[in-house]
């Protein structure tokens, strides 16, 4: 991960602001933001450890751990609710066999609350592998279920 | 305390010293130097060394500097 | 004095703009500078907002919104910390409204807060429980079945303070005191909303986290979530006393709390003005050495090393020194003893000391600690500026727009001062550093040098020539004022000297391993960029061309014009709590107080009449030469007090050796330091916490040191000298430290205005005081020189002796660290070992795996002058060929290894370069086992008889 | 024969990429385009054709055949002429949905850079007047006059000065931000451009939220193509990282700096002490997309449309349960009845309109008794509402006031930066009173819409089953909000309905009042209006006026 930040902040600068940028690209690198990369990327910055903490966790799309092999991110906002959204929560958290905001326990995937898509005309939406899907419902899960035990 | 360890002896500090502040001023010019060194010895060094440095460039003639000697030549006058 | 907390306004001064503003709080008008907020308004005209986030050492945040206020023809209820004032406003602060909004906020604080003030630590010293009861809050209508963040395991892991995130209020005030004041960045917030809770690091420990431990978090908490130990152990204080803390030159203003006779807590005062309200891990912290098991409380006496110490009454050990001084001077002669003053000692009992050796011993074989770190300084500003002394004071450093720091680890040695310099930094001042090591101010979260120049050490002469060169050949010098304030034909001379292609960055380059275009620009910012300020160490004294570099220094000032103002000067870091004081008392053997020599006819006049003895005209011994004389046959006796020069000087075997050639040595300290080993009597110190008396910082300011507790050991330092003088025959008759600096201002031009009465009144006062300048002088030269017109100094480089070679190929140099003072007798005997168990020596990673070496390895440390062992610690902090370590631990005892070169023109000796070779080794070297029982045996003590 | 088909997130989602693929697999050129805007008609196929453009919708990849031959069941005829787009005054989104979004032949061929050139022979203090006397307000929810912000920042000494562009458009129910610039972004580039000429400044950001990639990445490729247009100007796009206070513009500062999302006191003001403490002007998506326009045509032509002091257009955003659900771009002025019965034609459901949450989640739920209020911002504040982002999110009466009023709670309680105390402690304490209040109110009896609804409404059933499986998913341990959020059984406390009420009540007082910013601010707007317009959700009687319907 050391040569992948420096080669990164080479490119891209070592300012700060050019922090949630770089913790975007070691998470796409990396998957997550492991404890152990926080001080090379604060080092790289010229942070302490515990600013890159603080904004680490502030986030809500950092990870700290990895996530599951899929994520499905489904909308709970207020848009999707008035299409029904909290009964397909329900039905995808039974689904999937995994509680919103958490991961499986065999790692296939991550179930993840995220507050508006965009898409609020045509709920219940999802990101599925950070593809768009719009009125989901019980057929929609199957295949989405059925995307993840492949 | 091991056998190899490098302390000076009082006349050679002393010798040392001297031949230091001399070559330390002698950006000054040579004569400037000289009264430089001089009025520097006469000014920070107790009447024992001063005594002792002037005994110490009659017995070792070729210890002190040229500039370092005029100086010490100086103050014993 | 009883306890009473300090007024806290909520936000700090406005940035001074020259205007003001007229407006209305509650009815009152007042007027007072744009940018102050309404918050601080309404304190200063005696009201009080309720408040929890604010505070002002810290910039406003707005996070409690206990301060809402109304102000007319504004929507809403504005924070009151946040909200400046303007002009014709008109605000309420107590209305019913303001009162109900308030409560509802203290509820909610109230709801996910521990309900056990009667026996939590801060009770009755809490802000959350004073503010609840201001806002009148009755109950709590959420309930204490919600969700809460009580029950969070305390985190004990700083040995002086815990962190009890249950307490915690989320309000910041740590993590900005962190960022803002001190400038270590090592608290955050983790995570958000409800969850989100204080974090050292990444949610670790404090101790293992990036916190040094300042202990500004801690006094910038409102409640008992960051709390002392101490307080939770012996409960709140009492009373306080404003005193001045006795570590670095930075001397910080504190109040010592009390409870009854206990010391619970050292609180950095803000009306401090060396400190503004800032301290460090060992002001704020380290006093513990002061109820140390170790500290001797009784006298002790011996007729010879080997023997044990046998314990004696004060009139015993008194008198037997009285008649041991008399006997050597009667057998040896009035010149065959002397004396060594403290640094560590007040202003009063330095004068003493020396008093005591030209009037009581009737010569001037005085010197102090001054001689082995800042005597060139001494030297080299007197010769070009006219006073031996830096220039400015510190609030100076955030006027100055170019900073450059030469041979000084600030964060290290004077972190208070460090952390405005780089408060300072932040806010866009650039930034030179020049030195070996790549410091923590070259780059660390947040600040980073424009240029660091990392020169072999020894070749700061050649450096600076170079830098003077770039200034002169590109005419970046300041005519105007170098006609105005110099000798013009002075500086001509030193310009065509400066000037010759020898001394450009390019031809020196192979000499310092700094590449000449960094040089180049370095000195282009320095001489370009605005307020150029130095800063300086004792990377820059302690080499045998220092006081050349002093001078050189001086001379890049004068040539810039940066002398005379604000925000710019020549500025010594003191090392020592009084260091500066003790050179202003007379400590030097050429030298009366105020730096007139001894041969001054009109000088000793004034004082022979005061004293009523005739006094030597001759100049006495160094500390060296007087160990040289020792070794002679011709030096039979010293008086040492507080200062240790067994592990302090250089060469410690040169040191031994002219110690065990005297006849009676005798030393007062808190401890049996090393020294101690071959002393002969033994008179018990008080502590600074012990006695009344001022301190000189770094900044020629004068403070005092109020007693805080009775001497445990009987009698303050000040006394114990006055009984050695007048068991030798002297009639003194001090009561009170006060009586002396009476004395001194009599005798002491530069301190003519200094009296007790004043310093009560103004907290501090800066020398020169005196009736041209009455109100003292925290800026020098403004108008001219001391001297008359500035000298610029021909600094030709005249490398040292002390060379790299094949038996010892690499550069030792030295230095301290933040959590240990010097030669560590007070801090090792405190926690601060948590940070620092032992010395370490760095090496950079080519030169440790040519040797095999791995971190944490024991490695042999070897020079021509000696040999010792202690464990590696590989780091790019070094560059290659250079080795550094700090000299806390006498079980390492660094000076075994530091040679007998020094100053050519102080003897201030050569610490920062040493010839070493380092080799991997087993453990303790024989001659650090053989020093160790040899320690233990001279440490043997025979108790008092109890029938005594 | 040109095939245009949305690249649009929503058109997306709803399968517009298969439909894209499966004409240029019949040998079709497949233009990708920006949304129209009307979602019930997505997959939404263009044919252009000597009529003009015929569209088709929703299509899907099978229907390649019946569109070509025309034969389609939903063709609609020629797309501008289709009633809810006819009905518009598209100022802003003239191009989205019709050209390729970063083509810049389509775009310059449309009136493109029109503004910036003219803005360009214009003095920066000609500029600014011109955005003042359009009457622009900022659309992001404040409504502050867009060309005062400018002015200060004019005003403010030359040095680093920046343009920041809030596109961190996370409220439910608005989705005009991510159309505009995944449909038009150079729309906005110019806007930015223009500001930037205005203001003095040298470089802008894109502050985009990352739950929006279609928009990063077309604005990038976008910046990309006009960086030569807009030079020296330079611009970049920065990606948020999922935290909703962001959208708050102090908030969103901070975080381009590098730092946690929290909300920063003002003063000082952003065009004063903005990014990086330099003079910044800091500006909603369609308030700089409104800015083209304006120079390009004249402030006169924007100022001549709208409503009081609201001036020009409002794109609005017809959310939830709606037949037509879309963006409907109008002057200010039209009522809110209008907006949800005439342009969306009522839920989707087709069951009657209960409630409708106009502006996000900080906005207050309106009943349809409150539907003659015009689209303006004072009306709307008077009414003790806001328009915020003009999105509009319709629920049908299966709607359980309290469940919304509690999640308005959790949602602040979820976003909340933590900074404050109102919003960091209140907001989870709102959450625990309204589930004492739930547990405490008489059963209510459920709305069951039939299961013969609308096909597009066959999810947005609230069944008893649902409900309690929600319930148990946030009782007490853990879920994944955390303790946070949900509360012990409350004990030791009055726990009466009456109690409860007031406690919540006092509790809005003090986050309205007390908070730092919006977000804490504003959480009360939807759960006071559904206290007092629903009353009987929560346990009390039902209002008189209702009940006198």
């Amino acid at each position: 991960m050391e040569e992948f930040i420096e080669g990164w902040t080479a490119r891209h600068g070592a300012t700060r602001d050019q922090l949630l940028p770089l913790l975007h690209a070691v998470q796409e690198e990396a998957g997550y933001v492991a404890d152990a990369v926080v001080p090379v990327i604060a080092r790289a910055l010229n942070l302490s450890r515990a600013d890159v903490h603080g904004v680490v966790t502030f986030y809500h799309d950092f990870r700290r751990t990895p996530a599951g092999r899929h994520v499905v991110k489904l909308c709970r906002a207020e848009s999707c609710q008035a299409r029904g959204g909290a009964a397909i929560e329900a039905a995808a958290a039974q689904r999937l066999g995994v509680a919103m905001g958490e991961t499986r326990g065999d790692g296939a995937i991550s179930l993840e609350p995220v507050y508006c898509l965009g898409l609020c005309a045509v709920g219940p939406n999802a990101l599925v592998d950070g593809r768009p899907v719009a009125r989901i419902d019980g057929a929609a899960l199957d295949r989405i279920a059925a995307e993840v035990a492949a | 305390m091991s056998d190899e360890n490098d302390v000076m002896s009082t006349a050679d500090r002393l010798i040392y010293m001297a031949n230091q502040i001399a070559r330390n001023l002698a950006a000054q010019g040579d004569a400037e130097a000289v009264a430089s060194t001089a009025s520097h010895i006469a000014s920070f060094w107790d009447p024992l060394m001063r005594a002792r440095i002037v005994a110490l460039a009659a017995e070792q003639p070729d210890a002190l500097s040229p500039i370092a000697a005029q100086a010490v030549r100086r103050i014993s006058a | 004095m009883t306890f009473t907390r300090e007024t806290d306004h909520g936000t700090p001064a406005a940035i001074a703009t020259g205007k003001s503003v007229t407006l209305t709080i509650d009815g009152q008008a007042i007027t007072l500078p744009e940018g102050t907020s309404i918050m601080r308004a309404a304190s200063l005209l005696g009201g009080s907002i309720p408040k929890l986030c604010a505070t002002d050492s810290v910039e406003s945040f707005g996070s409690c919104r206990l301060c809402l206020v109304e102000v007319e023809g504004r929507n809403g209820y504005p924070a009151s910390c946040t909200t400046p004032v303007a002009e014709g406003m008109v605000v309420r602060t107590q209305t019913d409204r303001l009162k109900q909004l308030r409560r509802g906020v203290m509820e909610l604080y109230i709801s996910d807060h521990p309900l056990d003030c009667l026996t939590c630590g801060a009770n009755g010293d809490c802000e959350l429980q004073d503010q609840a009861g201001a806002v009148g809050l009755r109950d709590v209508r959420y309930g204490y079945d919600g969700a809460t963040n009580m029950g969070q395991a305390k985190d004990q892991s700083n040995p002086y303070f815990d962190f009890d995130p249950s307490k915690c209020i989320v309000c910041s005030r740590c993590v900005r005191a962190c960022d803002e004041v001190q400038g270590t960045f090592a608290l955050t917030i983790e995570g958000m909303g409800f969850d989100s809770k204080v974090s050292a690091s990444q949610g670790e420990g404090f101790l293992g986290s990036e916190c040094v431990s300042c202990g500004a978090c801690v006094q910038a908490c409102p409640t008992a979530s960051l709390i002392e130990k101490k307080v939770v152990e012996v409960g709140t204080p009492d009373r306080a006393v404003v005193t001045t803390c006795a570590y670095c030159g930075v001397g910080c203003t504190f109040r010592a709390e009390m409870r009854g006779e206990e010391l619970v807590r050292m609180v950095p005062w803000k009306d401090g003005k060396a400190n503004r309200g800032h301290s460090c891990v060992k002001g704020r912290f380290a006093w513990g050495y002061a109820q140390h098991q170790d500290r001797i409380l009784n006298p002790m006496i011996r007729a010879s090393i080997d023997e044990p110490w046998r314990e004696v009454s004060w009139d015993e050990a008194i008198a037997h020194t009285a008649s041991e001084f008399r006997r050597i001077q009667a057998k040896y002669g009035t010149r065959s003893i002397g004396g060594i003053t403290s640094s560590r000692c007040t202003n009063e009992e330095t004068f003493l000391v020396q008093k005591l050796i030209r009037q009581g011993f009737g010569n001037n074989n005085v010197d102090t600690c001054a001689r082995v770190c800042h005597s060139p300084t001494g030297y080299g500003l007197s010769q070009t500026f006219g006073t031996s002394a830096g220039t400015q004071d510190f609030d100076s450093v955030m006027q100055s727009d170019v900073i450059l720091v030469i041979g000084a680890n600030p964060t290290d040695g004077h972190p208070v001062f460090a952390s405005r310099m780089k408060r300072r930094l932040r806010q866009g001042a650039r930034l030179i550093v020049m030195d070996p090591r790549r410091t923590d101010l070259v780059k660390s979260p947040h600040i980073e040098a424009d240029h660091h120049l990392p020169l072999r050490p020894g070749t700061n002469v050649a450096m600076l020539t170079a830098m003077a060169h770039v200034i002169v050949t590109e005419k970046l010098y300041d005519e105007a004022f170098i006609r105005e304030r110099c000798d013009w034909d002075e500086f001509a001379d030193w310009a065509e000297f400066v000037s010759q292609p020898a001394r450009s960055p390019e031809a020196i380059e192979p000499l310092t391993g700094v590449k000449a275009d960094e040089v180049r620009a370095a000195a282009r910012l320095y001489a370009t960029g605005g307020n150029g300020a130095i800063y300086y160490g004792l990377g820059v004294t302690e080499h045998s061309q220092g006081s050349s570099t002093v001078m050189a220094i001086a001379n890049l000032a004068m040539a810039t014009g940066n002398v005379g103002r604000e925000g710019v000067g020549v500025n010594p870091l003191r090392g020592q709590n009084n260091v500066q004081g003790a050179c202003d008392m007379g400590s030097f053997p050429h030298e009366f107080s105020g730096y007139r020599h001894v041969s001054d006819t009109a000088t000793r006049q004034l004082f022979e009449r005061t004293w009523g003895v005739s006094l030597d005209a001759e100049p006495g011994l160094r500390i060296p030469n007087m160990l040289d004389a020792a070794t002679d046959g011709t030096f039979k006796g010293l008086f040492v007090q507080g200062e240790d020069i067994l592990q302090s000087d250089p060469n410690t075997h040169h040191v031994a050796a002219g110690l065990a050639a005297m006849e009676c040595v005798v030393v007062q300290d808190l401890f049996l330091n090393e020294t101690a080993n071959y002393a002969h009597v033994f008179l018990p110190g008080s502590t600074f916490l012990e006695k009344d008396g001022t301190f000189t910082n770094a900044e020629r300011r004068i403070q005092r040191v109020r007693k805080v507790m009775a001497p445990l050991n009987g009698y303050a330092d000040w006394e114990i000298v006055q009984l050695v003088a007048n068991a030798m025959g002297l009639r003194w008759t001090y009561d009170h430290p006060a009586q002396i600096m009476d004395e001194i201002a009599a005798l002491t031009p530069t301190f003519a205005g200094v009296h007790y009465d004043r310093l009560e009144a103004e907290g501090s006062l800066q020398w020169p005081a005196n009736d041209a300048a009455p109100d003292g002088t925290p800026t020098m030269h403004i108008d001219g020189f001391v001297r008359g017109k500035g000298k610029f100094v021909v600094t030709d480089y005249v490398p040292t002796d002390e060379k790299t070679g094949p038996r010892f190929p690499l550069l030792l140099t030295t230095g301290r660290i933040l959590s240990h003072y010097n030669v560590g007798a007070q801090t090792r005997r405190t926690a601060n070992t948590a940070w620092h168990p032992e010395d370490r020596l760095e090496i950079h990673p080519s030169d440790a795996e040519n040797r095999g070496i791995k971190e944490g390895d024991w490695v042999a440390l070897k020079s021509r002058a000696g040999e010792t062992t202690l464990r590696a610690q590989v780091t790019e902090r070094v560059a290659p060929g250079v080795v550094y370590t700090t000299f806390h631990h006498p079980e390492t005892q660094a000076n075994v290894i530091t040679t007998d070169y020094s100053d050519w023109a102080t003897n201030c000796p050569e610490y920062k370069v040493t010839a070493v070779q380092v080799m991997p080794s087993n453990g303790p070297s024989d001659w650090q086992l053989d020093y160790a029982d040899q320690a233990r045996m001279s440490r043997r003590i025979a108790p008092l008889e109890a029938a005594e | 024969m040109k095939i245009y088909v949305s690249r649009d997130m929503a058109s997306v989602a709803l399968g517009a990429d298969a439909v894209a693929q499966a004409f240029a697999d019949a040998g079709r050129e497949v233009i990708r385009t920006g949304s129209r805007g009307l979602f019930s008609i997505e997959p939404l196929v263009e044919v252009e054709t000597a009529q003009g453009r015929i569209g088709y919708g929703p299509v899907g990849p099978g229907d390649v055949a019946a569109v070509l031959d025309g034969s389609h069941a939903n063709r609609l005829g020629p797309v501008d002429q289709h009633p809810f787009f006819a009905g518009q005054q598209r100022f802003t989104f003239a191009r989205c949905g019709v050209i390729d979004p970063v083509s810049l032949t389509e775009y310059a061929a449309q009136d493109g850079w029109k503004g910036l050139e003219a803005a360009r022979a214009m003095t920066p203090q000609a500029v600014v007047d011109a955005v003042k006397a359009s009457g622009l307000r900022g659309r992001g929810g404040a409504g502050f006059p867009t060309g005062i912000k400018w002015q200060t920042v004019l005003d403010a000494p030359a040095g680093d000065k920046y343009i920041v562009c809030n596109a961190d458009e996370g409220d439910s129910g608005t989705f005009a931000d991510r159309m505009l610039m995944e449909g038009d972004p150079y729309c906005l580039i110019e806007g930015m451009a223009i500001a930037a000429h205005a203001v003095g400044a040298r470089h802008g950001y894109i502050y985009i939220r990352s739950e929006y990639p279609f928009a990063i990445a077309t604005m990038r490729l976008a910046i990309d193509h006009a960086a030569h247009l807009i030079a020296p100007f330079t611009l970049e796009v920065r990606e948020g990282a999922g935290a909703y206070v962001c959208g708050e513009e102090t908030a969103l500062l901070d975080s381009i700096e590098g730092k946690r999302g929290q909300v920063r006191a003002k003063p000082p003001l952003p065009a004063l002490k903005g990014l990086f403490g330099q003079p910044t002007v800091i500006n909603n998506v369609l308030s700089l997309a409104a800015v083209p326009f304006i120079l390009a045509e004249g402030a006169e032509a924007y100022a001549a449309v709208g409503f009081g002091r609201s001036r020009g257009t409002m794109p609005v955003q017809l959310a939830g349960n709606v037949r037509h659900g879309g963006l409907y771009e109008i002057g200010f002025g039209i009522t809110l009845g209008e907006l949800v019965n005439d342009v969306g034609g009522g839920t989707a459901s087709g069951r009657p309109v209960r409630a409708v949450q106009v502006g996000g989640p900080l906005g207050a739920y309106f009943p349809p008794s409150m539907f003659h209020l015009p689209f303006d911002y004072e009306a709307f504040a008077a009414a003790g509402g806001l328009i915020g982002h003009a999105g509009i999110t319709v629920f049908d009466d299966s709607v359980d006031m309290a469940h919304m009023a509690r999640f308005a709670m959790e949602f602040c309680a979820a976003e909340s930066c933590g900074k404050c105390t109102p919003c960091r402690i209140g907001s989870t304490r709102g959450v625990e009173i309204v589930d004492r209040i739930m547990a405490a109110r008489p059963s209510i009896s459920r709305r069951h819409p039939d299961e013969s609804q609308d096909p597009e409404s066959r999810n947005a059933r609230l069944d008893d089953a649902a409900l309690d499986a929600d319930f148990r998913q946030h009782d007490g341990k853990g879920g994944y909000l955390g303790k946070a959020l949900y509360s012990r059984a409350p004990s030791r406390i009055d726990t009466s309905l009456d109690a409860q009420t007031t406690l919540l009540r006092d509790l809005c007082d003090t986050m309205k009042y007390g908070s730092l910013c919006a977000l804490g601010g504003f959480t009360p707007y939807p759960v006071l209006s559904a206290l007092d317009y629903f009353p009987e959700d929560f346990g009390a009687p039902a209002p008189l006026k209702e009940a006198a319907e």
